[in-house]
């Protein structure tokens, strides 16, 4: 048996082509612009969303009015944008009061005590007992339909997933050895707290933060869509997208495609984000 | 309570119904508050506007007396609690019949609808999930994955539109569903309409259903692609093929199941959507007609039917993890 | 060559595995975990790996068996009784001419039961009369086939890992701690059946951390340091600081406790900060500008060993 | 100072008792070595003599007093055998070792902590310097007590013996009593001037 000089190479890792975590913030980056470049053209285009000029009805998609105009003669681009933006907004509050609930119940739940836990994983189960979009129509419903309803609606239903994540998450935690050395080397509760569990607990907050979001967004969309939620002056997507179904027979395509499209990019972009920003933050899924 | 070796899984039995029994009630609890909290006035709803102005005060302090609108809060959860008991769900403003009844019609159509998609995504869910697991990161993993992660971005109602306006507007190879209007009985509809009726919806509800079912089976596939028994295996010179069969769909039923049970809240949400686009006369379409029409009745039994549906669907979940798990079958931990 | 008498089963040189990781932000680095460890295992011979834990010796066994994980390069010349491997060559054999023997039952499928798992979920008559004979070899109880692993004490999951093993007629067997936690007594009761296999012939490729272990049961050990084996020698060699080469495996004698405990300072580096040439150099007496070169291998009295000044 | 245990049972299921109306007394000066078959207990008890978990019945008396009360710094210290998992992964190591006592440099030598290690986070030390770090934060000045749990099971010969080496000088100039879980026998023969034999019925 000799040396042959030449080594055999057993297995080769088939390297991408770009570094991961340079991908990950590319997306992060990218996704971040794109909806901040929406919401901002949204809130921007004003009154143009609004205007009617029925000498421009019903127009296909073309270089002045890239989405078409309506049988109103509105531009649709515009409607678009400002509906998306209205709705990144509600979005946006609906997931911080979601949130800030779901962190709440959360902390609690994992440090009260077994009968508070009893009683908060209790009410999680009831909550998720009731299919979430009917559980949408109750509360709107109780509060009288209209913007305030779908917005308090949306806010105070998406709390019982990220509820659950916090609360395991602390109570991990709180098995934690490093934790209970903590307690033995003499750090009172309070130190442990704000050095070891927010340091751990709010970057999982964060991007369960912006993971609420696409969730919201969509749900406030199918609720306007319904006809539970925002009122039909206001240019929602969900408002945009019922109006198109009247003019589908009517072969004008382009009211619906454009919006949904949109809508469906924003929440794309929203779940990239938080994805990205997790792989950032989570040492779990680091050195994928 | 001491039965033999069952005596485990029948204690969890009949914990598990306590505890669904315990959940519904406060479902029920929950929904009426919510549905009484509302500013609309379920007489005014009842007979409208016009029929109002016509109304004598007489009449009116009947039907007032009917909805219980001068009865405390708590008297009248008890009067719906004990009529609910007893089968009598109340009367339905919009439709003018008992509940009970409503739902029955509907529901039994929302079932066809909701079943063929819940299998159908279930099914294919699995299929993708599973070989875009075993193939991670290659090409197939790669088109699977963005497939899903876009259908899983993508609203229900316009996927729903999308597909009227390629089958129904653009090949007219299907009906548009817009054309049975509201309140049509089933009954009226024949069979070859219904199911012309039925493909567009399932269909979308199924695609909608997939893309979460796929993403989920993947991440569990490849987490047990990683555990010690499949490199076991490997190095113990099974082939490929084997060591899917054997091991990894083994245990991927574990977790499928779960979600498979646990999509049922979703696809009931999916079906509230797809049936208004299609005038689907299911639970869905009925339960947005309440919501828009005030009839709360309707939709305080909605909402404990569908939610009956989801704890169900979570008891049989446990129950079969009972069965094909033999470290809950055989071991303890029921107790 | 390491052979003193006898032809080699398995020998491996110049074995190297690295990983691709990410750091803080955005760079990325090469972590060498194996680098140009070179081991062999006779007819009739029980070799022990011994280093320390969480330093990537367990590669080495994944490595021959061809089941690394895909993020990693891997490369090195294997030969099994005389052939040079290549990675399709060592899928045929894995399995059958080498088989691993894991430390724990998390090596087993919870939701299959065990015989079926020893027969490879084969039903063939011979097969299961195979495996019958193998469990009352290895005296586990009757039912112990329609056991499911989390039912299995420890030591019958021991038994039942040997007997995987056993279902194939395999020249090498490939132990990763499969010892952990034991006691030294109970731990050389465990290694009797390697001895008894390696005794008809065959042999063993202990990997492990336990270097007292290692001295009671193997013929040879390798001293696994900072991803290479630094050497390799004939237990007998343990029996004095003199007879053993490197610097690092003497201070190893030194420091065990029934040889004076006496400790030695500096660390084993991480395999993110290795230094050039020896790994052994920063921390070595004997160090000149020659070590921070490409060591050599040499073989001095029966045993090989990475030091240019081992006499 | 004296630690004692007075008829410690523990179960985690109802009626299954790992360990069994155990009785161990320990004064500072001693150094004890639990031994048991694996699986019976050694771990769970080194976290009851440190206070970490309750008993189900019995108590754990530092001085008369129940270890459970005593508030702030406890002079009971337990070393892991899992150094990553003592360590919270997100700090540095100076602030890591900054939760004690103020550990004396003579410690930090003693141990071959190396300075440059402070400004590094625990994944980025190997296993044997963690447990290093661990080691120096347990001998806080006001530690009476040292529980060391398989603490040198995965680090290598030569590191062992490097820190039982320091360990026994400390214990012995600081009259610390030091109880010691081992699977070594050697390590066993050279560490306790005495030893509790565990014998729970399974």
């Amino acid at each position: 048996m000799n040396n042959t000089g030449s080594v055999t190479v057993l297995q080769k890792y088939q390297r991408k082509r770009l570094n991961q975590r340079g991908q990950t913030l590319m997306y992060l980056a990218f996704g971040s612009i794109f909806l901040l470049a929406i919401t901002v053209l949204g809130t921007l285009v004003g009154d143009i969303a609004i205007t009617t000029n029925f000498t421009q009805k019903n127009f296909l998609p073309h270089m002045a009015h890239p989405f078409g105009t309506d049988w109103l003669g509105r531009d649709m681009l515009a409607r678009t944008l400002k509906g998306m933006s209205i709705s990144i907004y509600i979005g946006l509050f609906a997931s911080v009061i979601s949130a800030v609930i779901a962190a709440i119940l959360g902390a609690a739940a994992a440090t009260l005590g077994k009968k508070v836990d009893a009683v908060i994983t209790w009410f999680i189960d009831l909550v998720m007992g009731i299919p979430h979009l009917l559980l949408l129509i109750l509360i709107s419903y109780a509060l009288g339909r209209g913007t305030f309803g779908v917005v308090v609606a949306v806010a105070i239903s998406h709390w019982p997933v990220l509820t659950r994540i916090i609360r395991g998450e602390i109570l991990q935690l709180k098995e934690a050895n490093y934790i209970k050395i903590a307690g033995k080397l003499g750090q009172s509760k309070m130190k442990i707290v704000v050095k070891h569990m927010i340091p751990h607990v709010l970057p999982q907050f964060l991007v369960g933060l912006v993971l609420l979001f696409p969730h919201a967004i969509l749900h406030e969309a199918a609720l306007t869509f319904l006809g539970f939620g925002l009122p039909p002056e206001q240019p929602g997507i969900g408002i945009i997208l019922s109006e198109s179904m009247k003019y589908l027979s009517l072969g004008m395509w382009w009211l619906a495609l454009f919006p949904g499209m949109v809508l469906m990019t924003a929440v794309l972009l929203f779940d990239l984000v938080g994805g990205s920003l997790r792989k950032i933050i989570d040492p779990h899924s680091a050195q994928e | 309570m001491d039965i033999g070796p069952y005596s485990g899984i029948l204690k969890y039995i009949g914990k598990s119904i306590i505890k669904i029994i315990s959940l519904l009630i406060a479902v029920s609890i929950l929904s009426f508050i919510l549905v009484s909290a509302s500013p609309v006035d379920p007489v005014r709803a009842f007979i409208g506007e016009i029929g109002m102005a016509n109304m004598s005060a007489e009449n009116l302090n009947k039907l007032e007396a009917y909805f219980g609108v001068n009865t405390p809060p708590i008297e009248r959860y008890w009067n719906w609690f004990t009529d609910f008991v007893q089968g009598d769900m109340g009367t339905s403003l919009l439709y003018r019949q008992p509940v009970s009844s409503v739902i029955h019609v509907k529901f039994m159509n929302s079932m066809v609808l909701m079943t063929t998609a819940w299998i159908f995504s279930g099914f294919l869910g699995y299929i993708f999930g599973i070989v875009a697991g075993l193939y991670r990161d290659r090409w197939i993993d790669k088109a699977i994955k963005g497939y899903s992660l876009l259908i899983a971005s993508m609203p229900t109602f316009w996927l729903a539109l999308v597909l009227v306006m390629i089958f129904s507007v653009w090949l007219q190879i299907l009906p548009i569903g817009l054309s049975v209007p509201i309140g049509v009985n089933a009954a009226e509809v024949s069979i070859l309409d219904s199911i012309k009726h039925l493909i567009l919806p399932a269909l979308t509800l199924s695609v909608i259903g997939i893309a979460n079912i796929t993403l989920h089976t993947r991440e569990k596939m490849i987490d047990i692609m990683g555990e010690d028994y499949i490199l076991f295996a490997k190095a113990r010179g099974k082939s490929r093929l084997s060591i899917i069969r054997n091991h990894a769909l083994r245990n991927i039923m574990l977790p499928a199941i779960t979600l498979q049970f646990a999509s049922i809240s979703e696809i009931f949400g999916g079906s509230v959507l797809v049936e208004q686009v299609f005038s689907y006369p299911g639970l869905g379409k009925a339960a947005v007609s309440a919501g828009l029409g005030g009839d709360a009745p309707l939709l305080l039994g909605i909402a404990v039917i569908s939610a009956t549906l989801v704890f169900g669907g979570n008891f049989i979940a446990n129950l079969l993890y009972g069965i094909i798990d033999p470290r809950i079958r055989r071991g303890s931990a029921y107790e | 060559m390491s052979c003193m008498n006898n032809k080699d089963i398995l020998q491996i040189k110049n074995l190297s595995v690295s990983f691709t990781q990410y750091e803080k932000g955005l760079r990325k680095i090469d972590l060498k975990v194996i680098q140009n460890l070179n081991v062999s295992v006779g007819e009739g011979e029980l070799v022990a790996v011994v280093g320390a834990s969480g330093s990537g010796k367990s590669l080495l066994a994944h490595a021959i068996l061809g089941i690394l994980p895909h993020n990693c390069d891997a490369e090195g010349n294997i030969w099994f009784e005389d052939e040079l491997l290549s990675p399709e060559r060592i899928e045929e054999l894995r399995g059958k001419k080498i088989v691993l023997v894991p430390q724990s039952v998390t090596y087993l499928d919870p939701l299959e039961k065990v015989g079926k798992q020893v027969r490879k979920e084969q039903n063939d008559k011979s097969v299961r009369k195979k495996q019958e004979e193998l469990f009352a070899f290895y005296k586990l109880p009757q039912n112990t086939s329609d056991l499911y692993p989390f039912e299995l004490s420890g030591g019958m999951a021991r038994r039942v890992l040997l007997t995987t093993a056993m279902m194939e007629s395999p020249r090498l067997i490939i132990a990763d701690e499969p010892t952990p936690g034991l006691h030294l007594e109970a731990a050389k009761k465990a290694m009797g059946h390697f001895r008894e296999f390696a005794d008809k012939g065959n042999g063993v490729l202990l990997i492990t951390h336990d270097i007292e272990l290692a001295l009671e049961v193997a013929d040879r050990i390798a001293v696994f340091y900072a991803g290479t084996t630094v050497e390799e020698a004939p237990v007998a060699d343990f029996q004095s600081v003199d007879t053993l080469r490197h610097p690092y495996t003497k201070a190893l004698w030194r420091a065990l406790p029934q040889n004076g405990f006496h400790p030695f300072p500096g660390n084993q580096p991480y395999a993110k900060d290795m230094p050039n040439g020896c790994p052994f150099g920063p921390r070595c007496p004997q160090l000149t500008p020659e070590c921070e070169g490409n060591i050599l291998e040499q073989t001095i009295r029966f045993g090989t060993v990475r030091c240019i000044h081992a006499k | 100072m004296i630690l004692e245990a007075k008829g410690i049972s523990f179960g985690y299921k109802k009626g299954v008792n790992i360990l069994d109306q155990v009785q161990i007394t320990i004064e500072s000066h001693e150094r004890v070595g639990i031994v048991a078959p694996s699986g019976f207990g050694k771990t769970t008890l080194c976290q009851i003599l440190s206070g970490y978990i309750k008993p189900t019945s019995g108590q754990v008396l530092l001085d008369g007093k129940d270890i459970h009360k005593i508030e702030g710094y406890c002079p009971v210290q337990m070393i892991w055998q899992h150094p990553e998992k003592s360590v919270n992964p997100r700090l540095r190591m100076k602030d890591i070792i900054a939760e004690g006592d103020e550990i004396e440099d003579r410690i930090m030598d003693g141990l071959g902590i190396e300075r440059d290690w402070f400004h590094r986070f625990p994944g980025e030390l190997s296993g044997g310097e963690l447990q290093r770090f661990c080691i120096a934060r347990a001998l806080g000045k006001r530690t009476k007590f040292l529980i060391a749990d398989e603490i040198s099971t995965m680090l290598d010969l030569i590191t062992q013996s490097q820190i039982w080496k320091f360990l026994l000088t400390e214990v012995a100039e600081r009259k610390i009593g030091l109880i010691v879980v081992t699977h070594s026998n050697p390590l066993m023969e050279r560490i306790a001037t005495r030893r509790v034999v565990l014998d729970t019925q399974l």
